[in-house]
């Protein structure tokens, strides 16, 4: 087993576990915790395929920037007595079982499919490239995300704080 | 001249009812409107028409003919000629009047006058189509806001008597279709040989092939057509949906009825039966059995009407009367009987319009009907009695009034008839004059005359839109009474033309061709 | 130029008509004065007109004018004027009685609610009845007949309110529709043998023998059916009597002098279309009504109903006397009776307006003085009825008598000795029961003091048509001209080829003389017979009435019940007709209606049991159908849970299902 | 065991998805489902990035997780909005109770 494949099983376990973890725990604050782990794995998975901009962008968006929103939501939601910051489920055998199901065609596909892979190349710095990609021939879907983003800044803001109308 | 006159006579009131149907239902009286509006306009073209009708021709005028449904070979072919034009006019004149008329309709409103206005699109069309199958669809169309105008505004019996009406001339419909199937496969297209619907091409004897060749078969045809038809007239045995869909309808609609509908009949054989099977028709037993029926709506409408207690009842049993006055002209084919019988249709129309309304009148003040529930009227509502008076006395044929020339013509053309010896049967008619009188006189005086009944002495004057309805008529009635010509040398030359096609018409009965 | 006169004499109460009609109330005076005045003006054209058809002095003058009315084919109807010496006389006799009429009503209905309408209906009368007498043709003279019909009815029903008054107007009408329809149909069969319309086209024709033998007498019968209906002639003569419940002045000038002549006219005008046989027919049927009426004029109380029975009688001579050929004296006696009947009925007005609408003579008596105009010329028109010489009666009523002889000696038949014996015997009766009348109302002693007392006479406007009616009474008979000018017609006149003199008619001149004498004594002799048993009766009252009632008391009652014939009528065709109205009505709501609303039982029950069908095995199917799927609603509504994480779960579940199937399809 | 290669990557990416999934599904917690969804994003992206490593030269698999993360994150913030507002309307942010839907 080389290193490659060392790291990504340890990444992948992580990330499965946290993932594990986030779904099947009933605390809020666990489940957030898991889920920072799971997507920190994620972010050792992306540095592993190569995109090493993408992993720095993960940790920063995710784990700095929407994990600690949904931690916000979190709190704001909910009232601190203790037993509210439990979650329950429902529907968790059909939701076991259909998912287990997907999972399984999902499994078929992926073993049935040829995949047109090629052999990896090396794993050349990434931030250049994309930053060249993204001010040339992608320029408008990023000023369009860029404005999506800030129409959604504005949203959220006003939405959230129309507390007393 | 407006391009296209026919349809647009005929789908103006499509037109009215859409509008009708988008304006909202609490708009009533723009509901109102609108209706007055377009059959006021209807009125108008039907007087374009009446202007630039060609008296001199007997071809069909105002022609408009367009491929509708290819693979069958039916076509929108429409026109007029000495026949149909007074009936359009008549449709297109007492649908405004009975439109004034529905004024005090108070419920559902919306409905009413747009089911009205698409009635008065069917009638139109029935009169106007010289494609059998349009023919056939315009009076299917008729047919079914007449059921709901009768089922839904009616009187307390209402269901009873718009199921009746509505079986009745379904049973018609059906004779109809059959007689209308048969024509279609055995007539020949001259210009492609195929199956047709076109009128015109079936009343050309040399069109005929098939078992249509056979006489057996010509007689079951026209026998077909002839009870078709002559639910709608209505002759003898059919005719008892009449009584009660017309004591149920609501007034306007009982114009409409009389008015209009009964035509129908009258024109249907004119139009299709006599032309196209001319020997079935001039095939004695028929012929005869036709007179014999004429005679027996005389006089046994006449006597029915006598017996009558209810007034409008008794108007009613009075058009089956008069009706038979026209069969009778038809029966004789002379030009005289036929115009006569044709200006009858008309005359008719006009004068049980009015009395309808009139009956119309005294019901919305009294809330009954009842003929010894009056009395005395006379000394109460002057100018409604004078009216009144007016019309009785054009139902029973006084000289001056319009009936009295069409009768007249009616019986002198059955009488003098040199293709067949009616005098016997024309005498036996006589009789309704006298009993027409009878009933009439008896009614003017049990309603209106003797001392004032003193649960009306209250009772209003006729209003100014009750007066907007009625004067009109009235006027018709002298002006036609004294200067018949004017709507005798609009159907002239087409009648009598009619008259010779049908005389001169070969019989298949020995095997032609 | 005539022609334009007699248009604008038939036009203009037209015009006053309508104008009377729609504005009379909001007139000043109600507008009385324009038919008046109208009528008037009508009198002096028609003397116009008089005088520039007598000046002619020609028997065969004549003038004709017609249009074009309808065009139809082959066929054309024409309508048109004609103007002979006996449209002149009629024209002047009918606008002279009209006129005084008007006169007379203006005093006579003063105060009627409905006065200005009563002015309409009078003006749409003397419009009927002058285009009646102009008009050239059979349906005109058919469409005028029915019109004088109508404003006669209206006239008698003008007391709408009386149940007697519009039940009189019904029957008046209606009687004379039967009589109508007779007339119709024979020119109905006129119209399909000669197809025209016009007299003289018609008798012309007949002259060609195109219309002859049976079929002839047939046509003339029928045409004379119109005349028995219109001139009250037995047996269609039950109306006249009840018409009287019409104001007095319209029975003066509707059902006594103009309207019920018109029959007579019609039988005058179309003189030539009578065979022989339908001669025999007319001459009886006028001789029986001139009998019949004035035996019951004999018992009658009311004064009104005694003057409506003689002018039945009246007329019946002068149907008898066209009958018998006497065609000049029937239509000498129309004029002269429009003269001293209508003098009469005015004179019986003036009465009743003096008494109150006092009608029965039982209560009136010794007016003579307290009416002395009214008397004076109530005489003179009695006198005249009952052939008193030298007033106009007389030589009418003489000329009549003696053409009837003269018919008889020609023919020799019993048949024509039977008539004439009975017409002589009925002038007796005459000259009884009118001065029967006379004597009742005017001498003796008041019978009822309190309306005697305050009885007066009557104002000029009524006093004035009575004057100037009793003045034609005296002077209408004179002179030779109306039986110079007046002449019988004959088929010849209309023949188109060359005329052929009347050959006979030389040889019967002698006769005539011989039984015109023998006429002429007899009459006077009845006359004065009649005349003086009255006044044995009712003036020196030698004999009690009322005794001679009693004793033949089934005779009186027979003809005081007016020989039963209404109640023979209401009891047959009224009834009859009722009845069989009633029946047709019966069988029409239960037979022919029964049979169609049992059509329709038998299959609503044939509908029901294949409904019942329908319902437990069809629609069973049907129904459980329905309910399968009602139950999946039910189970699946469940699934409704509005949580979107169900729905979401559902969606993938079958994503699942369907991918599986897939699989397992392939 | 063979060497990790793109299927490792996509299986590891369906397990996340289901595991994601799961969360969305059975969660009563609006936030929990939320971190669902961001869960199954990621997923996604995975597959994304796999295989711009293994079958793609321009590095657009990348770019393109790039943009999901962005609007991941914009949705985010709308998602804690309206979750935020319901929280106020309810006073509860568990799904099972806004049932209003409910036929």
């Amino acid at each position: 087993m080389s290193y490659f494949d060392l790291t990504f099983y340890v990444f992948a376990i992580g990330a499965v576990v946290s993932a594990g973890m986030m779904v099947f725990s009933r605390n809020l604050i666990y489940c957030a915790v898991g889920l920072l782990f799971a997507l920190a794995s994620i972010a050792g998975i992306y540095v592993l395929l190569g995109a090493d901009f993408l992993a720095a962008t993960q940790l920063l968006v995710y784990v700095g920037g929407i994990l600690a929103l949904l931690l916000f939501g979190i709190m704001l939601s909910v009232k601190f007595t203790g037993v509210e910051l439990r979650t329950g489920t429902l529907q968790m055998l059909p939701g076991l079982i259909i998912v287990a199901g997907l999972f399984l065609l999902l499994l078929r596909m992926i073993y049935r499919a040829e995949w047109a892979v090629q052999t990896p190349g090396d794993m050349l710095p990434t931030t250049t490239t994309i930053g060249k990609r993204i001010m040339t021939d992608l320029l408008i879907p990023f000023e369009i995300a860029s404005i999506l983003l800030l129409i959604a800044l504005i949203g959220a803001a006003y939405m959230a704080r129309r507390e007393r109308s | 001249m407006i391009p296209n006159i026919l349809s647009v006579i005929v789908f103006l009131p499509v037109v009215g009812m859409l509008i009708v149907l988008l304006l909202p239902k609490e708009k009533k009286t723009a509901i109102k409107m609108v209706s007055a509006v377009f059959t006021g306009l209807q009125v108008i073209i039907a007087w374009q028409i009446y202007v630039n009708f060609d008296t001199n021709t007997t071809s069909m005028q105002f022609v408009e003919q367009v491929k509708w449904i290819e693979s069958f070979n039916i076509w929108y072919f429409v026109g007029i000629d000495g026949l149909s034009v007074s009936m359009v006019l008549l449709t297109a004149l007492l649908s405004f009047i009975a439109i004034v008329a529905s004024w005090n309709i108070d419920r559902a409103e919306k409905a009413y006058f747009a089911l009205f206005l698409l009635l008065d699109a069917g009638m139109m069309g029935v009169f106007v189509a010289l494609d059998f199958f349009l023919f056939y669809i315009f009076w299917e169309v008729m047919l079914l806001p007449m059921y709901f105008l009768i089922g839904i505004w009616g009187g307390p019996r209402r269901e009873y008597a718009a199921i009746k009406f509505f079986l009745y001339t379904l049973l018609g419909s059906v004779l109809m279709l059959l007689a209308l199937l048969v024509l279609y496969f055995n007539v020949k297209d001259p210009v492609t040989g195929g199956h047709t619907f076109n009128m015109l091409h079936m009343m050309d004897q040399a069109n005929h092939a098939g078992i249509l060749k056979q006489f057996n078969i010509r007689l079951l045809v026209y026998a077909a057509l002839f009870i078709g038809f002559a639910i709608k007239v209505p002759i003898f045995p059919f005719h008892t949906w009449l009584p009660d869909a017309h004591v149920e309808a609501p007034t306007p609609i009982s114009v409409i009825l009389a008015g209009v509908l009964l035509k129908m009949g009258t024109y249907g054989m004119l139009r299709i039966s006599f032309p196209i099977l001319p020997d079935a028709m001039k095939w004695e037993p028929f012929l005869y059995g036709f007179v014999i029926l004429a005679v027996i709506n005389i006089v046994y409408g006449s006597l029915c009407a006598m017996a009558q207690t209810d007034l409008k009842k008794l108007v009613a049993y009075s058009s089956i009367g008069h009706m038979g006055v026209v069969l009778l002209g038809m029966a004789g084919l002379t030009s005289l009987g036929m115009n006569g019988a044709v200006l009858q249709m008309f005359n008719h129309g006009i004068v049980s319009g009015m009395l309808f309304l009139l009956v119309g009148v005294i019901y919305d003040r009294a809330h009954h009907r009842e003929i010894s529930g009056f009395g005395g009227l006379a000394s109460q509502m002057p100018i409604y009695t004078g009216i009144a008076s007016l019309a009785f006395f054009a139902n029973l044929g006084l000289p001056g009034l319009n009936n009295f020339i069409s009768e007249a013509f009616s019986f002198l053309g059955a009488f003098g008839s040199e293709a067949f010896n009616l005098k016997v049967y024309t005498i036996i008619g006589t009789l309704g004059i006298i009993l027409t009188a009878g009933y009439m006189l008896w009614t003017l005086q049990r309603v209106f005359f003797g001392p004032l009944n003193p649960k009306y002495v209250n009772m209003p004057e006729v209003n100014t839109r009750e007066l907007i309805t009625l004067v009109p008529l009235g006027i018709l009635v002298i002006v036609l009474g004294v200067y018949p010509n004017l709507l005798l040398n609009l159907m002239e030359v087409s009648l009598n033309n009619l008259v010779q096609t049908v005389l001169n018409a070969p019989s298949f009965l020995l095997g032609m061709q | 130029m005539i022609v334009d006169y007699v248009i604008w004499i038939v036009l203009l109460p037209l015009i006053s008509f309508a104008i009377q009609i729609f504005f009379g109330k909001r007139l000043p005076r109600q507008g009385d004065w324009l038919p008046t005045s109208v009528m008037f003006i009508d009198l002096l054209l028609s003397l116009i007109v008089a005088g520039k058809v007598f000046s002619a002095y020609d028997p065969e003058f004549r003038i004709t004018r017609s249009f074009e009315w309808v065009v139809l084919g082959t066929t054309t109807i024409k309508f048109g004027i004609l103007i002979d010496n006996l449209t002149a006389v009629m024209l002047f006799i009918v606008t002279l009685v009209s006129s005084l009429v008007h006169l007379f009503s203006i005093g006579y209905m003063h105060g009627d609610p409905r006065y200005s309408r009563y002015f309409a209906y009078l003006s749409l009368f003397s419009f009927s009845m002058l285009g009646l007498i102009s008009v050239d043709n059979f349906l005109g003279i058919y469409m005028f007949w029915e019109l004088v019909g109508v404003s006669s009815y209206l006239l008698i029903g003008f007391w709408f309110e009386k149940h007697s008054a519009s039940n009189a107007a019904k029957k008046a009408f209606l009687v004379n529709r039967v009589g109508d329809v007779g007339m119709f149909i024979g020119i109905l069969l006129i119209f399909a043998i000669t197809h025209t319309f016009n007299f003289s086209e018609v008798f012309g024709k007949i002259a060609a023998g195109e219309l002859s033998g049976a079929l002839l007498t047939t046509a003339g019968i029928l045409i004379f059916c119109g005349a028995v209906g219109k001139s009250a002639q037995f047996p269609l003569h039950v109306w006249l009597p009840d018409a009287m419940e019409g104001p007095t002045p319209v029975s003066a000038l509707i059902h006594a002098a103009t309207m019920v002549a018109a029959g007579v006219y019609l039988v005058g005008r179309t003189f030539v279309l009578y065979s022989e046989h339908a001669l025999l027919v007319i001459a009886g049927i006028g001789t029986i009504t001139a009998f019949i009426a004035a035996t019951i004029a004999v018992v009658q109380m009311d004064i009104k109903k005694v003057l409506a029975y003689s002018t039945i009688s009246q007329l019946g001579y002068m149907i008898a006397a066209l009958g018998v050929g006497g065609y000049n004296a029937g239509l000498f006696h129309l004029m002269t009776h429009a003269f001293f009947k209508a003098l009469l009925f005015l004179g019986a007005g003036s009465v009743i307006h003096a008494m109150h609408h006092e009608q029965d003579m039982r209560q009136m008596g010794g007016l003579r003085h307290k009416l002395p105009v009214t008397f004076a010329t109530f005489l003179i028109a009695t006198m005249a009825i009952s052939g008193v010489p030298g007033l106009a009666g007389f030589f009418s009523k003489d000329a009549i008598l003696a053409a009837s002889l003269e018919k008889a000696m020609e023919t020799g038949m019993l048949y024509h000795y039977t008539i004439f014996a009975i017409l002589i015997f009925t002038a007796g009766l005459t000259a009884f029961y009118m001065f029967r009348a006379l004597f009742l109302t005017f001498y003796g002693t008041p019978r009822n003091k309190e309306k005697f007392d305050h009885a007066h006479e009557s104002p000029g406007t009524m006093t004035i048509p009575l004057v100037a009616l009793a003045v034609f009474t005296v002077i209408g008979g004179y002179g030779k001209w109306f039986e110079e000018l007046v002449r019988k017609p004959n088929l010849q006149m209309f023949a188109e080829s060359g005329a052929v003199q009347d050959a006979t008619h030389a040889a019967t001149e002698a006769a005539a003389h011989g039984a015109h004498t023998i006429a002429m004594v007899l009459s006077i002799a009845f006359a004065f017979g009649g005349i003086a048993v009255a006044m044995l009766y009712y003036y020196w009252n030698k004999y009690s009435a009322e005794a001679v009632s009693k004793k033949f008391a089934g005779i009186y009652n027979f003809l005081w019940n007016k020989w039963y014939f209404d109640e023979l009528y209401q009891a047959t065709a009224v009834r009859g007709t009722l009845l069989l109205s009633k029946a047709m009505g019966w069988f029409d709501l239960n037979v022919i209606d029964g049979l169609v609303n049992n059509t329709a039982r038998l299959t609503t029950l044939i509908s029901f049991g294949s409904g019942t069908t329908d319902n437990r095995i069809v629609d069973g199917l049907v129904n459980w159908v329905a309910r399968i799927i009602g139950w999946f609603g039910a189970t699946l509504r469940e699934i409704q849970t509005g949580r979107v994480q169900a729905y979401i779960l559902m969606a993938l579940g079958a994503f699942i299902l369907l991918y599986v199937i897939q699989l397992a399809m392939v | 065991m063979m060497a990790v290669g793109l299927n490792h990557f996509l299986v590891l990416s369906a397990l996340l998805f289901v595991l994601g999934l799961l969360a969305v599904l059975t969660k009563k917690n609006a936030v929990t489902v939320l971190m669902g969804i961001e869960l199954i994003l990621n997923a996604a992206n995975i597959n994304f990035i796999a295989f711009s490593r293994y079958a793609d030269t321009d590095l657009d698999g990348q770019l393109f997780a790039l943009f999901v993360i962005i609007t991941a994150a914009a949705g985010a913030a709308v998602a804690l909005a309206i979750v935020l507002n319901i929280y106020k309307q309810m006073r509860s942010v568990n799904l099972d109770e806004a049932d209003t839907l409910a036929g």
